[in-house]
């Protein structure tokens, strides 16, 4: 008795028969498809920002648990921290534009946009591993207390994020370079910027709270 | 939300955004680059009276993630967003409850069983 | 281990005990104290509301599941009753009101039953203050000057007021019949107040998970008239060891079922230097060989 | 060479679990070998292994839980036999197993058995509920069920290398630290449930996505059955309750291994964090398992009373307060831990706020069974056992959340009575429900009614003898974890409780029976129908077992019960609507992505236990490599031509006219 009438099928993520080319229902099953994946991606980064916010709890609660050493105002540096900050602005900016350039299909805007969004992005991790490295040289590493332990896991895990950002954001021009703007790759890229676009939330939270009212404490 | 077809084509993904945007994006990025730099101002400055600095952070944090969010992921209250604004608002109550929770509970423990000498030095 | 022998006379005590304790179950219904009195109470007040509504809905799982059955002709029925507003009503209020009465028990309760309030008393309480190690419990008597390991002596009819914490890991102190329990942690002091209302003698145990020797981590409490007590620190003061960071330290090491014995007298600033850790929290499992990490076993 | 890994670590000299751990494996190889022998192997790695179906993924989620199932129980026979002997003695498990029994017992039970349970019957119902062809993932969800396996296996292999965790089935610190608890049972927890919960979440993000984006034409929220809510809810928990998880254990992970300082006693951790963290996770968990559970009851309940759900937007309402308030009253693990008289007043009244949605549940339940005609067939059995168990459970849960009761009662044999009421009564009795109803539905025959009934009575009678008394021993201070005691009143109480597991025993040995006499009895059994139970949601319009696309054409929805309303239409005219236009459907291939992501994971877990590095490397790069090609890979889909759809659908097409017909001539 499931026999209704052929409705539209497009509406699901599995379009049936869309080589039949009753054309405007194809475009209507991938546009459903941009939305399904993007929705299910957006989902995912709502659970990152939750696992951050665990991690932020135990940065907040063990803050002042610095065991005698060094406290967030003896360390922090904000003007590498501004520098940071505005690597990973300009590079959020800068991947808008390689999206709407993938969009386009504009593979100057693409390939270029993407190349300076990278660059951004390696700086900034750059940064922060120079920053570590200081620390820990002088002898402020994540086991000398467990405010380092809370400092380091929140922003080397926000720091993990960025470098498999960038390994991703390789893979998706390799992946365009190789195929082309097809539609799954288009929806990739969407991921992929929806994915930098959150770690710059999550940098907002982080200089915010770790840096600026740390130093400032 | 009841009738709400979820599936009409009037739904968007997350993060769409059209050719026209890079204004958006020019107008996302002066914005943010705006607070970034008064969050950083006021956190090095003594003009402002010492006490209210977090809490002008915060507001200026939370404004900056709104920026990012309607500028750079394209989050709108229109009505094509609409799940995508639940499933945002479902997340942002759970991170409120998980760091408000915890911070409140953390605190109650901590003073109630901080060692003696400890609480001495507070009061102190 | 400092576990001199006790003499035959207490040997036959820790013997009877357990057939002393069989005599005063179940420990939770059979309240010796104010604070667990009050506790057991809001325990049958509030079961006693909620089966208010509980017993009539199993019994109407039970009528209607009975009474619809597809072979009772006799029963009505009504393919197509799906919604009721009066019913919606009800379904939502009667749990609400319920909650209602509950929710003020528990606040109140929660309130008055605070184990960190002290007692209302004319006599001043009784310190105590109590350190879990590992797989034993050190009750120290700062104003006695004296310290017993897995046996609390109290006087009866007056206030403790304790403070706890922990050598090494996590425990829970616990008397069922005097009362609410309470965490010990290293590192942080907890605070609970109980009192006996009469001479006893009561199990005490941890009552959180610690490791291997946990289930041996019990405790004899005797609730002794306040004259008694006296004669109880005097004898303890004539005897024993004395305890400082030193035996205190080798107490710490891991160990299992000790027979209770005392202290002849305490560093005063003892509880302070483990809760400050300054003596460093008890060492854990004495791992040697590569194979013991594995899975090491305790000597019995 | 092989880390901290070497001969001593296999526990020739614990006699038990070398015997059982040998009987297991001699089990595993006796079915491998007569898998190879048969020549199954390519037809389980083809159908099943790689399969991406979501049918078949739930069915694989089921089937782990039921033999991780076998394994918990015997961790619970082991417990009950120990502490019916162990008065005044040792019983005859060393406290070092004894420990690790109940924290692999727990683990088991929670992660492995009760979460994969109810994943798996989500996904096996929910997109056919929804009249959708696929899950919104189909790939990923393999992933997702593969990464589970992976941590099933993990723990299971602890009971022959090495050791498992002794720290209960939360590892609260610093018991768990690397000072107390220097051997690899803590590492194998953890990285079990680090990878296995990766898993959870993949499924959690696939099925929010599937139930919010992918419907039938017409199939509005307000019309999506019961069952499909309550997914939605559990998954938008698992959602933003597993992240906490893996970031709690995270934490204690780099404690133990780079050390740092979160939990330890030392250089200013603090181990409330860890409680406090780890139960925010923890009790939004245990809605995780109860609201599908709710949904199932929901669905069986107005089946075999044959009526609709009574206050259908009261449930949808009830279930999306419990998911929000769940995130409300994690304190309630810890009132003892002295937070102070208004924080536990607060969670403590927080708690048993959730009393009045489920309460509503409870009651609509109980209308939907008002004025029905309730045929009493095994799933319907469970949910009535279910109704009357659970209020019990679930005021004792409110008993436990009044925290001057709960100062004397937490970590008490009380405590154990009342999860085990809960959890048995309400999530386990809920996955034997959904088995029995569903499963004609995936294989395409019924189960032993007989059985099934014989084994509802055993396990509702042994439920109540070997819980029960735990309420007495709770009440009678005695605490959780103990591997043995000398209070002589305990004792009488324990041998009850033993003698209760014995009764379960019994009713499990009905079950397996049932399932072995209704595989041999199939064809007497068999559904020709696809809806033997005479159904009201869309999953009954398929033919059972429903073909890789489900639906040959998509449903049109008009009402609050999908089929029930094709249903009546059809029997007023006496006929079907037309025969559909058939055309080819586009299916995703089946793909090997979720089984060599597990089969590196595996072998990672493994070595980052035993601190083997090289191996750890080894296995990180192939993990990445099949990322790699996972991400690189292009869209592949399959054809499944118009005359294969039109054949599939006209044979269920001719199966229901059959009905139809039988009905004519009743009509006579
Ligand atoms: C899903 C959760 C779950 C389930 C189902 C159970 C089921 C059982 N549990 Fe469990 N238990 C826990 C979760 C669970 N438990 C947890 C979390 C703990 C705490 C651990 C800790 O302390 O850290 C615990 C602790 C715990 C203890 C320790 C108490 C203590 O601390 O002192 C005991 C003691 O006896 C116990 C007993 C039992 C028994 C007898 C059952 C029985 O009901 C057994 C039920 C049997 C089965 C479930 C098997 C059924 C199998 C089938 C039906 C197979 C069918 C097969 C086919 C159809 C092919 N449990
Ligand atoms: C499926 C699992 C499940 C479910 C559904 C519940 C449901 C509830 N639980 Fe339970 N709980 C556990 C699993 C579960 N629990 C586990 C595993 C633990 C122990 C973990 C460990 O320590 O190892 C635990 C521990 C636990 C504690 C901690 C005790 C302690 O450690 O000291 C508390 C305290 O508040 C609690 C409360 C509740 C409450 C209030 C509910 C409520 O949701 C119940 C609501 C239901 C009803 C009330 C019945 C139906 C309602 C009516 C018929 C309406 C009328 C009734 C009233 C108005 C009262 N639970
Ligand atoms: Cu832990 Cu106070
Ligand atoms: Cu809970």
């Amino acid at each position: 008795m499931s026999g209704a009438a052929a409705t539209d099928p497009h509406r699901l993520g599995r379009s049936s028969g869309h080589r039949h080319a009753a054309s405007e229902h194809a475009a209507g099953g991938l546009h459903a498809k941009r939305i399904i994946t993007g929705y299910g991606f957006w989902i995912f980064l709502l659970s990152d920002i939750i696992m951050f916010s665990g991690f932020f709890a135990a940065y907040a609660v063990l803050s002042g648990n610095t065991a005698d050493g060094p406290s967030g105002k003896d360390l922090f540096d904000l003007r590498n921290v501004a520098i940071e900050t505005a690597c990973l602005l300009f590079s959020s900016f800068t991947c808008g534009i390689g999206g709407i350039g993938a969009h386009t299909r504009r593979g100057l805007w693409f390939y270029g946009a993407m190349t300076v969004t990278f660059l951004f992005g390696a700086a900034f991790l750059a940064l922060e591993i120079h920053e570590f490295a200081d620390l820990v040289a002088r002898g402020a590493g994540p086991t000398r207390s467990a405010f380092l332990s809370a400092f380091f896991t929140l922003v080397g895990c926000h720091g993990l994020h960025v470098t498999a950002g960038l390994l991703w954001l390789l893979t998706m021009m390799a992946q365009v370079f190789a195929k082309g703007y097809r539609a799954d790759i288009l929806r990739r890229i969407l991921c992929f910027s929806l994915f930098w676009h959150a770690l710059d939330i999550i940098w907002v939270a982080l200089f915010t709270v770790v840096y600026l009212m740390g130093a400032g404490q | 939300m009841s009738e709400f077809d979820p599936d009409g084509p009037t739904d968007v993904a997350p993060g769409e955004d059209d050719a026209e945007s890079v204004l958006t994006y020019v107008v996302g990025l002066g914005l943010a680059v705006a607070l970034t730099i008064v969050s950083f101002f006021i956190a090095g400055t003594s003009l402002v009276w010492g006490p209210s600095i977090p809490v002008a952070l915060t507001v200026l944090a939370i404004a900056q993630m709104g920026v990012h969010l309607v500028f750079f992921l394209h989050i709108t209250t229109g009505p094509d967003n609409v799940n995508n604004v639940m499933a945002l608002a479902f997340g942002v109550l759970i991170v409120m409850l998980i760091m408000a929770g915890s911070l409140w509970i953390m605190s109650h423990m901590n003073h109630n069983m901080m060692p003696m000498e400890q609480l001495m030095q507070m009061q102190r | 281990m400092p576990a001199e022998p006790a003499g035959p006379p207490r040997r036959a005590l820790v013997l009877l005990a357990p057939l002393a304790l069989a005599a005063c179950q179940p420990a939770v219904l059979d309240p010796q104290g104010s604070v667990g009195i009050a506790e057991k109470t809001i325990l049958i007040d509030s079961l006693a509301i909620m089966l208010a509504i509980v017993v009539p809905t199993v019994a109407a799982t039970f009528g209607f599941a009975w009474w619809f059955r597809a072979s009772n002709t006799r029963a009505r029925y009504m393919p197509h009753f799906g919604y009721s507003g009066a019913l919606e009503l009800l379904v939502w209020s009667v749990p609400l009101l319920t909650i209602l009465l509950l929710g003020g028990v528990a606040w109140i309760g929660s309130h008055d039953l605070d184990p960190a309030k002290p007692l209302p008393s004319s006599a001043p309480p009784l310190e105590v203050q109590g350190v879990s190690l590992d797989w034993k419990w050190l009750f120290i008597y700062p104003d006695q000057g004296v310290a017993s390991v897995n046996e609390l002596v109290i006087p009866a009819g007056i206030p403790v007021h304790f403070s706890l914490t922990s050598a090494s890991v996590m425990n829970a102190f616990f008397i069922p019949q005097l009362g609410s329990m309470i965490y010990t942690m290293n590192g942080m002091t907890s605070q609970l107040n109980l009192v006996a209302d009469n001479p006893g003698e009561f199990l005490g145990l941890s009552s959180h998970y610690s490791g291997d020797g946990f289930s041996d981590m019990h405790f004899d409490v005797r609730a002794v008239p306040a004259a008694r007590f006296e004669d109880w620190v005097n004898a303890t003061r004539g005897k024993g060891e004395s305890l400082d960071p030193g035996t205190y330290t080798s107490l710490a090491r891991q160990s299992i079922d000790v027979r209770p014995f005392t202290y002849r007298e305490v560093d005063p600033q003892l509880y302070q230097m483990i809760v400050t850790q300054k003596l460093p929290p008890g060492p854990g499992p004495e791992t040697g060989q590569p194979d013991r990490t594995v899975s090491p076993r305790t000597e019995k | 060479m092989l880390g901290k890994l070497s001969w001593d670590a296999i526990p020739y000299d614990q006699p038990i679990p070398m015997a059982a751990s040998s009987v297991v494996a001699l089990v595993i190889i006796g079915v491998l070998g007569w898998v190879t022998v048969k020549g199954y192997v390519p037809y389980l790695w083809k159908e099943w292994i790689t399969s991406v179906d979501h049918k078949r993924i739930g069915v694989m989620y089921c089937f782990l839980a039921l033999v991780m199932l076998l394994r918990g129980f015997s961790d619970a026979i082991m417990m009950r036999s120990q502490q019916a002997l162990a008065f005044r003695s040792p019983g005859y498990l060393p406290p070092e197993h004894y420990d690790q029994i109940f924290s692999a017992h727990g683990t088991l039970m929670i992660f492995f058995v009760a979460m994969p349970f109810v994943i798996g019957l989500m996904n096996f119902a929910v997109p056919l509920q929804l009249g959708a062809r696929d899950v919104a993932f189909p790939t990923l969800n393999s992933v997702g069920f593969w990464l589970t396996a992976t941590g099933a296996l993990l723990v299971n292999v602890s009971l022959v290398v090495g050791e498992f965790a002794r720290t209960g089935w939360l590892p609260y610190p610093p018991l768990s630290e690397l000072q107390y608890s220097p051997g690899v049972g803590v590492d194998y927890y953890l990285w079990a449930l680090e990878i296995s919960g990766v898993g959870t979440l993949i499924s959690g993000v696939n099925l929010v996505t599937t139930v919010l984006k992918i419907h039938a034409p017409g199939m509005t929220y307000m019309r999506m059955p019961m069952f499909c809510w309550t997914t939605l809810a559990a998954n938008l928990l698992i959602v933003a309750a597993f992240p906490i998880l893996t970031a709690t254990l995270a934490m204690l992970l780099l404690d133990r291994y780079l050390g740092f300082h979160f939990f330890t006693n030392e250089a200013g951790g603090n181990m409330m964090m860890f409680m406090n963290l780890i139960w925010a996770w923890g009790h939004p968990e245990v809605y995780i398992l109860i609201l599908p559970a709710f949904g199932v009851f929901s669905e069986v309940v107005s089946t075999f009373a044959r009526k609709p759900l009574f206050g259908y937007r009261s449930m949808v309402m009830a279930t999306m307060v419990i998911c929000l308030l769940s995130f409300t009253v994690w304190l309630h693990h810890f009132f003892t831990m002295g937070a102070g008289a208004d924080v536990n007043a607060i969670f403590g009244i927080m708690s048993m706020i959730i009393a009045v949605p489920t309460g509503v549940k409870v009651f609509n339940w109980l209308f939907t069974l008002y004025g029905g005609r309730i045929e009493f067939s095994t799933p319907l059995l469970w949910s009535l056992g279910f109704m009357v168990t659970f209020v019990v459970g679930g005021m004792t849960g409110v008993l436990l959340a009044v925290p001057p009761a709960d100062f004397v009662l937490h970590n008490s044999l009380f405590l154990v009575a009342h999860f085990h009421n809960v959890i048995i009564g309400g999530v386990l009795f809920g996955a034997f429900a959904g088995y029995n109803y569903w499963f004609p539905k995936a294989f395409g025959f019924r189960l032993h009614e007989g059985l099934g009934k014989a084994a509802f009575w055993c396990w509702l009678v042994g439920f109540y003898v070997a819980f029960m008394p735990l309420y007495v021993l709770g009440l009678m201070g005695m605490t959780r974890r103990m591997q043995h005691y000398d209070v002589p009143a305990w004792h009488p109480w324990l041998l009850v409780a033993a003698f209760g597991a014995a009764i379960i025993t019994v009713a499990i040995g009905l079950q397996v029976a049932q399932l072995v006499v209704s595989i041999r009895r199939r064809e007497e059994l068999r559904d020709l129908t696809g809806d033997p139970w005479n159904g009201r949601s869309l999953e009954w319009a398929t033919p059972s077992p429903p073909p890789a696309f489900n639906y040959a054409v998509l449903p049109t929805i008009e009402g609050e019960e999908a089929y029930w309303d094709i249903k009546q239409r059809a029997f007023e005219r006496l006929q079907l609507r037309d025969e559909p236009e058939y055309r080819e459907i586009e299916m995703p291939k089946n793909s090997p992505t979720g089984f060599v992501c597990a089969f590196f994971a595996s072998f990672m877990g493994f070595a980052l236990i035993w601190h083997i590095w090289w191996l750890v490397g080894v296995a990180a790069f192939g993990a990445f490599a099949t990322f790699v090609v996972f991400a690189w890979r292009d869209e592949d889909e399959y054809i499944i031509p118009a005359d294969e759809v039109a054949r599939i659908d006209r044979a269920n097409r001719a199966s229901r006219r059959a009905v139809l017909e039988q009905m004519r001539t009743a009509a006579r």
